[in-house]
């Protein structure tokens, strides 16, 4: 009787999918986070929480301003592999000394201690609340030494990204995992994404460990331009590029997504840069010491005899933003059009 | 009348379920009256602005002792610093029914441009600061503004209102703590919801009371229970009066009964007191009527203007 | 019997008698800070300390990790303007959540409620003892929106730099005040500098207002390259400046200081890059996403056109750093005069 | 014997000023005679390393109650995290003085490379690890490592050290919120400075005993007096075996009084197990002199060896 008419599925229930697949193929992991007993915030724990094998690793906590992030990595270093699931990306900013401490550890014992732990925090704008909760932290959280970062921006990969972010495997004597966190950008937490891609043990789709997950994904391939994305913004630049391919005359630009933003490794970016020669970057929130600034930084100082247009960032506003005004936290596709077609007319 | 699982443990009882005063005396001073005027205002106020559907939105029926006392008690120079359930604090104390909902909606031409937390009301002229997003910031904001109030010397005080979640915070911890060191006149009201079942440790309820964990460190503490509108009244009274004086910071836990849980009549302030006014025949159903039709002409207008409004610019 | 020998004096207790001066000077400033009463970890309140008329303003705390720092803002609330001593630049990091709501302050009322309170704290490397306190935080602190980012880069100009900061008279209604961070490099702590140059009032090498300390100021003067410094990289880049110009044949480079790093203005910082079209920036701390990256980026934006060599950033290596690495927080002057020389060449 | 300003409140006393043992039966397992020797090493081991001029070099002299207990009673699995001052922990655990030496030195060729903070020693073999930067840190992070152990089930535990002005700050309070919730086996152990004059507000001490206020959130504690060592290894006993057990977290306070205050000799540590030793006839000064000599044995050859090895390498 059941046909399959549903051919998509809401990204929060594709995560908690992801999530109970991830507890029952590793019992050194474990689920902190506010209410991941009862579902968790936003449900990402429903579907391990009826689960009566995994429900005792579901490990609900009170609220604390730091303590909790410290308490992961504690678990950590206990040589478990916590997945900590935040209410917003603000959180990890709350507990920075926390996540500046988790991070420098592998370092202060000359890496004699490991820390598998993931962080995930919804980011950027999205839910219309603004404040806090329209901040892209990015920008802030690069800075913390020893820290990987992660994001996403296509909906179709979130489940893979935190599939692969919370594989530690390559964890080994000598060789110390430092703290991840991956960010998800809200307005993807929103959407939807193909119902039959789940993270089932197993399923082609999804890649087995993290060295699977590449730090950057050429999404579109053109000689005009290179465009850089990540997050949020990611969609708006395919969008501008694929307007850009339709205008008449087309440009062809490149799109590289970023999916690791620290430790950042520029060599790629540089080769997809000198390609072209004509630069945009786009980002959500403020451009000014914004991340875009230190791509366009390298290219500047490693690209400059392929330079022959200026290097255009396309970003947010500087915030912060009331509730009703959350679409300025992004770059629109638009204003990634007009970037593209300034450098390449230059 | 026997006591159910929703009675809370540890406090004095000044206006008992039944609606009998324990001590007439302690509000003396206080027009019963008009009192209940200020709860009803504040239950209908909760009632229309769920209707508005808004985001983020959590009802405080059941709270009215709170933000009534607060309201009524403050003095002009003194501050407060509210949460996200605390609007009826701002109608007490007279912020004018349009710019309240304007607040509550979020709207671009209110005072502060759409830019408070979702449910928090502020207002500069009031002297109300809205919620901040980290757990437990406004406490320490409260200190700093009540120890400055202090080194003016004018013999003023802040309030901030916080719940029970913020007790396992750092920032609750060290706001008490500067508070103490600084002998700061403010007075901390936290709002403690309890579930007959109990709470779950995640909500923050651990070891005994807030109060007495406060009154550990050497706070100067009470414990009431929100049906009891008069013993908060009473409570927050002290404090207040305490922090006016000069003799330093206080905490005032308040156990709450959200309405919503659908508590026996009696856990209901607003009905609590109602009996006493009943028992005194200083209450009729044409009284209440009038109150209720009051604010909910004064709450449509108001929303009615603005809509107009909002039609003529767009 | 006494004649003055004495040329020059620690820059400690230079600040010692700025901050007594600037408390005597308007009874709304208040210090505070850890074992203020007692002198201060750093012996800044010193001179106040001594001061029976000063000494009820000093505002020792308890110690705390975040709620200081908030603390401050709600006496600057109050109407006071407050100064926060602070340790290490690293506990402006600690009380993160506390500096950022402070900074939303003004933001968050429409202008409706001011701050006018300032964090003065010691930063990057110099004291040798590695870790958190030889870390440049300034990385980190530009991203927190509303706040107001100041360093200084020469010893001299220390008590100068703490007095303008400490200035909020431009304050009015309508007008809010954000509130404001001096970072004091180290190294400068342990320097010295004129004796007489104190901060008496009407002392005519102070100035009396904020607005009298420039954003950036040119500090050497030439045609062949602009070399972008602030903070304790400033020494380095002055000596680089020096030994060019000493060279044969001779570099002449326009050295500028930045002195405000958020908000950032940009203009100023683009004019000079255009003038000579070959520029090296140096700062402490890493360079990957530090703040030297948005000038790159700024640059390579709006300075393309003149821009006819790769544009070098000279900075620390990334850390943490163990004590007796320190040295690795920072630029060399050797490695400023090789991109120096580098671009120039080009 | 008079009670002096010297002597603490509110603490059980097994060893008294004199050297008497009130409860013999408390230390039937001990020998006393080399629980004495590793209290002497530590004292010997301080003052050696304060010769060293270290930058933020701090005495620890007075303490040695706390580090010897530590060191003694952990199990192999059990973690300890320890701050500043606390090198006779490492000490007491078997600790390499070569390696030790390294450490204190901040030498690149140490486990760390001589990343550790100034004064903190660790070691991954022994379980010890280092201080933390921000104030409470390693507290919470304790909580997380002992979380962990109940989770693998292995009846281990994790002792944090720390001083009294961590107190104050929101990561002690919400360390100890985390321990309770999730019921982990960690002992945390809060060396309390007192100074006969009080301690300044700032110090961190408000309100009553540290103990009394985590006993406030519900936490099992004992508060004892640092000069009565074998008090000190009673409580960290029980305490340390109730988490062994599955009991949960507990608090020891420690008031320490800083050999440098010059107090009277019945508040040195030491002095009052070799009073206690003496009276039995297990003490003589030979004794003394040869245990004292063989630390001093232990840390020159160390030492002499390393300078040796370092002028190899330059
Ligand atoms: C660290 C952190 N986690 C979660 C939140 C989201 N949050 C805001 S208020 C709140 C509930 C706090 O409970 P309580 O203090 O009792 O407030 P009330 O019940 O009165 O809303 C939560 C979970 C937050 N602000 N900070
Ligand atoms: C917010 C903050 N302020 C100051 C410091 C510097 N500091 C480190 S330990 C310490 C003393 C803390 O006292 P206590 O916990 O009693 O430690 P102990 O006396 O055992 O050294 C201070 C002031 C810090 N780490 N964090
Ligand atoms: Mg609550
Ligand atoms: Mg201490």
């Amino acid at each position: 009787m059941s046909v399959e008419v549903q051919s998509s599925q809401p990204t929060t229930e594709r995560l908690a999918t992801v999530i109970a697949d991830l507890l029952a193929t590793d019992d050194r992991r474990c689920l902190l986070g506010e209410d991941v007993v009862g579902g968790g915030m936003l449900g990402l724990s429903k579907v391990a929480a009826n689960d009566p094998k995994l429900r005792g690793r579901l490990l609900g906590s009170p609220l604390t301003n730091a303590a909790h992030v410290a308490h992961a990595g504690g678990l950590a270093l206990a040589g478990l592999w916590p997945i900590v699931v935040l209410p917003s990306s603000g959180a990890l900013l709350e507990a920075l000394p926390s996540l500046r401490e988790l991070a420098r550890q592998p370092w202060r014992t000359a890496g004699h201690r490991s820390l598998p732990v993931l962080f995930v925090a919804p980011d950027g704008p999205g839910f219309g609340l603004g404040g806090d909760a329209a901040e892209s932290v990015e920008s802030t959280l690069a800075h913390v030494p020893g820290l990987e970062l992660w994001t996403v921006g296509q909906v179709e990969d979130v489940p893979a990204a935190l599939h692969a972010a919370a594989d530690f495997s390559q964890e080994a004597p000598g060789r110390p995992c430092s703290p991840r966190v991956l960010l998800l950008p809200r307005r993807l937490l929103l959407g939807s994404g193909p119902r039959g891609s789940t993270a089932r043990p197993g399923h082609p789709d999804l890649p087995a460990t993290l060295a699977a997950r590449p730090e950057l994904q050429r999404l579109r391939e053109g000689a005009d331009a290179t465009l850089f994305a990540w997050g949020d913004a990611l969609r708006a630049a395919l969008a501008a590029a694929d307007a850009c391919a339709a205008a008449d005359p087309a440009i062809a630009v490149t799109v590289i997504e970023l999916a690791r933003l620290a430790p950042l490794d520029p060599a790629p970016l540089i080769a997809a840069a000198r390609a072209t020669g004509k630069l945009v970057i786009a980002h959500c929130g403020p451009r000014t010491y914004g991340l875009g600034a230190e791509l366009a930084g390298q290219f500047a100082d490693q690209a400059i005899l392929q330079l022959d247009a200026p290097i255009r960032r396309v970003c947010g506003e500087s915030g912060p933003f009331a509730g009703h005004e959350e679409h300025r936290a992004s770059p629109s596709a638009a204003a990634i059009v007009d970037a593209i077609v300034d450098v390449v007319r230059f | 009348m026997q006591a159910t699982a929703w009675e809370p443990e540890g406090v004095e009882c000044l206006l008992d379920a039944s609606g009998g005063l324990s001590d007439p005396a302690a509000v003396s001073g206080l027009d019963l009256r008009d009192y209940y005027k200020k709860l009803v205002a504040a239950r209908i106020l909760d009632l229309k602005l769920g209707r508005l559907q808004l985001p983020m939105w959590a009802s405080s029926a059941g709270e009215e002792a709170v933000s009534v006392a607060v309201g009524s008690l403050v003095g002009t120079h003194d501050w407060i610093y509210v949460g996200n359930r605390d609007a009826a604090v701002a109608l007490t104390r007279g912020l004018a029914m349009p710019e309240l909902i304007r607040q509550a909606l979020g709207h671009p031409d209110a005072e502060m441009r759409g830019r408070n937390l979702p449910g928090s009301i502020a207002s500069t002229e009031l002297r109300i600061a809205g919620a901040c997003e980290p757990l437990g910031m406004s406490l320490a904001l409260a200190v700093g503004q009540a120890h400055g109030q202090k080194l003016f010397g004018r013999g003023r005080a802040t309030i901030v209102l916080f719940g029970e979640g913020a007790t396992t915070s750092g920032m609750f911890h060290e706001a008490m703590v500067l508070a103490l060191a600084h002998d700061a006149p403010v007075v901390f009201v936290c709002k403690s919801q309890l579930w007959p079942e109990g709470a779950p440790a995640e909500a923050g309820l651990l070891g005994d009371s807030v109060a007495e964990r406060a009154r550990g460190l050497g706070l100067w503490t009470r414990r009431c229970d929100g049906a009891d509108v008069l013993g908060v009244h009473r409570a927050l009274g002290s404090a207040l009066h305490r922090a006016h004086e000069g003799s330093g910071p206080a905490l005032v836990e308040v156990i709450v009964t959200p309405m919503h849980q659908d508590p026996p009549a009696e856990r209901d302030p607003i009905e609590r007191l109602r009996r006493l006014l009943d028992a005194r025949s200083e209450w009729t159903q044409p009284f209440q009527d009038v109150v209720e039709a009051e604010l909910h002409n004064q709450f449509d207008k108001a929303l009615a203007r603005l809509s107009a409004e909002t039609r003529g610019v767009a």
